[in-house]
């Protein structure tokens, strides 16, 4: 059998996430976000990263605020319900951060070209607009057979992809569902890939439903065991989203000074998801908690 | 700003809620229009198919009220839970019927802003950019533009176009190759705007209840033309203001200006 | 609550297959492939039809043989575990039918074009090949950024997909599991997708989980009920593979006439799927069941 | 053909076995190469990982012997169930370390026919054609082409290039867009057959036990080359053929001549 892939979050970001490293997160766009795994880099304080992702719900705005983050390659890029992300904001308008502007059909092709091992994927989106001016991964380009004029998404391989799923084993074969975003893509693009998971269960677990698995096990570098690790997004099966979370980071967002102080509460003040989890506190988790419980009518592997 | 028995916001959830014909496969956006996909499901749409950029198609309504796409009762009994990408092929197809999208400044052709306002790269303002917007402006068979209407954001031309109206009008769309589409309504916080079948520029078509043709032209920033018959919006319904409460209870979208 | 698209297999196939039609189908390659409903079509002789597909396994020899088909566009047409097939072979020969030639990856690049809404997608495979001169739905191109020479793929929709799942409601929602071939991208491609399936159950057993839907109920022209619909080839969780059958029929198509007893005996002399279980055998079925099953660990879709 | 205590299958399936080596990511075909992948996962490789076309990822070898890869215990515990897309972007990125092909036509430089044998269109024999012969021999890191060794089926030049080797030599591949890889070895009936480094040429090196070079001379449709210090190709061990009896034992594919 393989080798266990299993390692602390901490050890996880530390061994694997250099600076400098290029990053798809937040790849299922609103929920499965790995914040677990964005807040112990930030508290790490890794430098020069680059984002990538589709949309992104707050978590590229804090790792951009801690300083952990020199380019954004996203389609958007603020806090869902209340809008603009004040980090981002900030750090753009001074030129802090650089943006290669996508949409979502833009960069899900770039990394589904990676995936693909091919150039580039052919688009019908964004013909005429803007995003030619502020995106170098766009070009215009003819149909060979039809001639129409089609826009050329560049290829981008991030160095890595995090995700947060349900459950995987210690050998990196994990079970995602729910909506899934872009995050196969991602998976297949990336050179390694960290999954922080939910629970960690028995190889035999995973191995019962190899259709749920969201990427093949040998093509994962390091798994962590992360319980609640996408709080305040929801997690399919587990717990529902926070929507006071992120109502309140949007004071929290609003100036630098509120800001550090958000991060020195938030990811200074404490060790890891365990630490976060009592700041959160028990009473505030157990109203996530999934009252309506649906579970899947079985398939069958047998033979 | 309204004085009446229905807030402002629940006034554009039911215009936005009209846009929608049953049977419609529906690409469906942000705020607003995530009640008005449910309004119109709940009352003259029950076939129409809703699609979330997430991954998410949806024939039936969420069993409970939702804030956004991303809340789990918008996944349970979904019909489909996929790939962004798959999603955005049936965009790509022409299978998306109408979809909604908001913006921060817009102009006489539909053109949309939602990602730099000012002058770049120094004196701007930085948005969150387009999200789908760009793609469903592109692809959608037609699509609704949801505004708050101030001569600020109602701009002869937008400083950048993260999602495309009609350029610069008329056959322009086919020009730059996008295979369909457009902007077919812009719902503001004053009235509905519809674009000339020619020329493809954005016209008055009716006015919400209380607001004067002129206050739209005051607030608007070129010499906006006006249908000949310029209609009040119609009020939304007692039935369509209860759904519409029973779909955003603690009134987070639709409570007061 | 949408109208029901339940069909008789005979009837789906008689409203929604029409002379001329191009048909993807088998496209899970060797398991779930739809023979009943490939079956059907030659009862009902229908003509000049268009054959989409992988690797197929004698499913289009049969076809061909019943003089259904007058183009195919596929990467391998024959008899997986004995070679050749022979009215593929003789129809070929003898100019009757048209051939296409793709390899696995052009032809799921094909259809992925198609359900992507793309008029090409770009690959690395076959530069230097000979599928070049006998495939005019491969080009040379460059690629716009890097310049690296690639084959673009052109897209094909086909008019329909047929295929074979486990179990399906009555409004075309379906579940499919296993290996899944190019089975999601010819769904998403065709315009009208008929399903054949072992059995018809609540909307409910499909939306518990929506992940294992194959491909949209709203893009599904019609659903038939068929038990052992894709004997001989296996249907996870139904039944094995019928190797036999497979031998057997490197006899029955050997010689146009063995063929022609073949068809007598196999399509013409019994009236549906159900007649040709009765054929089969009881006992030969029972020897496929599935003995050793393996049911999936639930994952839940609660709130 | 052979009189000794084990078939010339089962010599090539162990030979096929040995061109595997640990931690592999192994893209497996049909017949011998299906029980190659297995003998190796249980001998010397056992972290190879196996890729099937049809969307299967398999760690574990299969818990039962299995006469195709679309029987469903290779379905069973696999790592992955996927689309055949997926592990062909896994083929393009140049994850796949070594696959397996067989054909009817091999020329000097590897080259590779199944598809069409004669003169098209008319004084031809059609085969099944590539499946993912192509995709293989195109993207692999290298390949391996297992085939029966006969002077027609060995040509100077084949009708028809289903999957590229080295084309006309040196490099060929290079020039004509193909990213890496090439055939590693070719194993026969008669020998097993490698490339010269810089021309890609074909040459003998090994032949089987009891074969003679001449004998592989006179059977091959050109001037073959031949190492200067020919070997016997090993002979499977008991272990092996145990083994290979436990994968196929009813002797389906490694039977008797």
């Amino acid at each position: 059998m393989a080798d266990s892939k299993l390692f602390s979050l901490s050890e996880a970001i530390d061994r694997f996430v250099p600076n400098g490293s290029s990053i798809a997160l937040g790849t299922a766009q609103e929920t499965l976000i790995p914040f677990a795994a964005g807040h112990e880099i930030m508290r790490q304080r890794k430098r020069n990263l680059t984002l990538l992702g589709p949309i992104s719900d707050i978590l590229f705005d804090q790792m951009i605020g801690a300083g952990c983050v020199s380019r954004i390659r996203a389609a958007w890029v603020g806090n869902v319900i209340t809008g603009s992300g004040y980090n981002f904001r900030r750090a753009v308008e001074g030129g802090r951060v650089e943006v290669e502007d996508h949409s979502n059909l833009t960069m899900s092709m770039a990394l589904r070209a990676a995936a693909m091992g091919v150039p580039f994927m052919p688009a019908r989106t964004a013909l005429g607009s803007s995003l030619y001016e502020t995106n170098g991964s766009l070009m215009e380009m003819q149909c060979p057979f039809t001639g129409e004029t089609l826009t050329a998404v560049r290829a981008i391989q991030p160095d890595l992809a995090i995700i947060h799923v349900q459950r995987a084993d210690e050998y990196g074969n994990a079970h995602c569902w729910g909506n899934l975003g872009i995050t196969r893509e991602a998976c297949l693009a990336a050179r390694d890939v960290i999954i922080t998971a939910e629970e960690i269960v028995e190889p035999e677990v995973i191995e019962s439903d190899p259709n749920r698995v969201v990427t093949p096990g040998f093509r994962v570098t390091a798994v962590a065991h992360a319980p609640w690790g996408a709080h305040p997004s929801p997690v399919p099966g587990y717990y529902n989203r926070d929507h006071q979370s992120f109502l309140d980071y949007r004071e929290a967002g609003n100036t630098e000074e509120a800001f550090m102080t958000w991060l020195a509460t938030w990811i200074d003040g404490v060790e890891d998801v365990g630490g976060y989890r009592e700041l959160v506190g028990e009473e505030r988790l157990d109203e996530l908690a999934i009252e309506r419980p649906a579970p899947t009518a079985p398939a069958d592997y047998g033979y | 700003m309204h004085e009446t028995e229905y807030t402002l916001a629940q006034l554009m959830v039911a215009a936005a809620a009209r846009e929608i014909e049953d049977g419609d496969v529906v690409f469906v956006g942000m705020r607003l229009p995530l009640l008005g996909f449910q309004l119109a499901k709940n009352t003259h749409a029950p076939d129409a198919v809703g699609v979330y950029e997430l991954g998410i198609v949806r024939h039936s309504a969420a069993p409970e009220p939702i804030l956004t796409m991303g809340d789990l009762p918008n996944l349970y009994r979904a019909q489909w839970l996929a790939d962004t990408a798959d999603l955005m092929g049936l965009l790509q197809q022409g299978y998306v019927d109408v979809s909604f999208i908001g913006g921060a400044q817009v102009d006489r052709y539909g053109n949309l802003n939602t990602t730099y306002v000012g002058d770049r790269p120094d004196d701007v303002t930085r948005l969150p950019g387009s999200g789908g917007a760009c793609d469903l402006a592109s692809l959608a068979n037609r699509h609704i533009i949801i505004m708050v209407h101030e001569k600020r954001r109602f701009v002869p031309e937008v400083d950048y176009t993260t999602s495309p109206g009609y350029g610069d009008g008329g056959d322009w769309r086919r020009r730059v190759g996008l295979p369909r589409g457009g902007p077919a309504a812009v719902i503001t916080t004053r009235g509905l705007l519809r674009f000339e079948e020619e020329s493809k520029e954005m016209y008055l078509a009716t006015v919400h209840p209380g607001v004067t043709v002129d206050e739209v032209l005051e607030n608007t920033g070129w010499d906006l033309k006006v249908a000949d018959d310029v209609q009040t919006t119609p009020e939304p319904t007692a039935d369509e203001l209860s759904l519409i409460e029973r779909f955003d209870p603690d009134g987070f979208w639709t409570g007061g200006p």
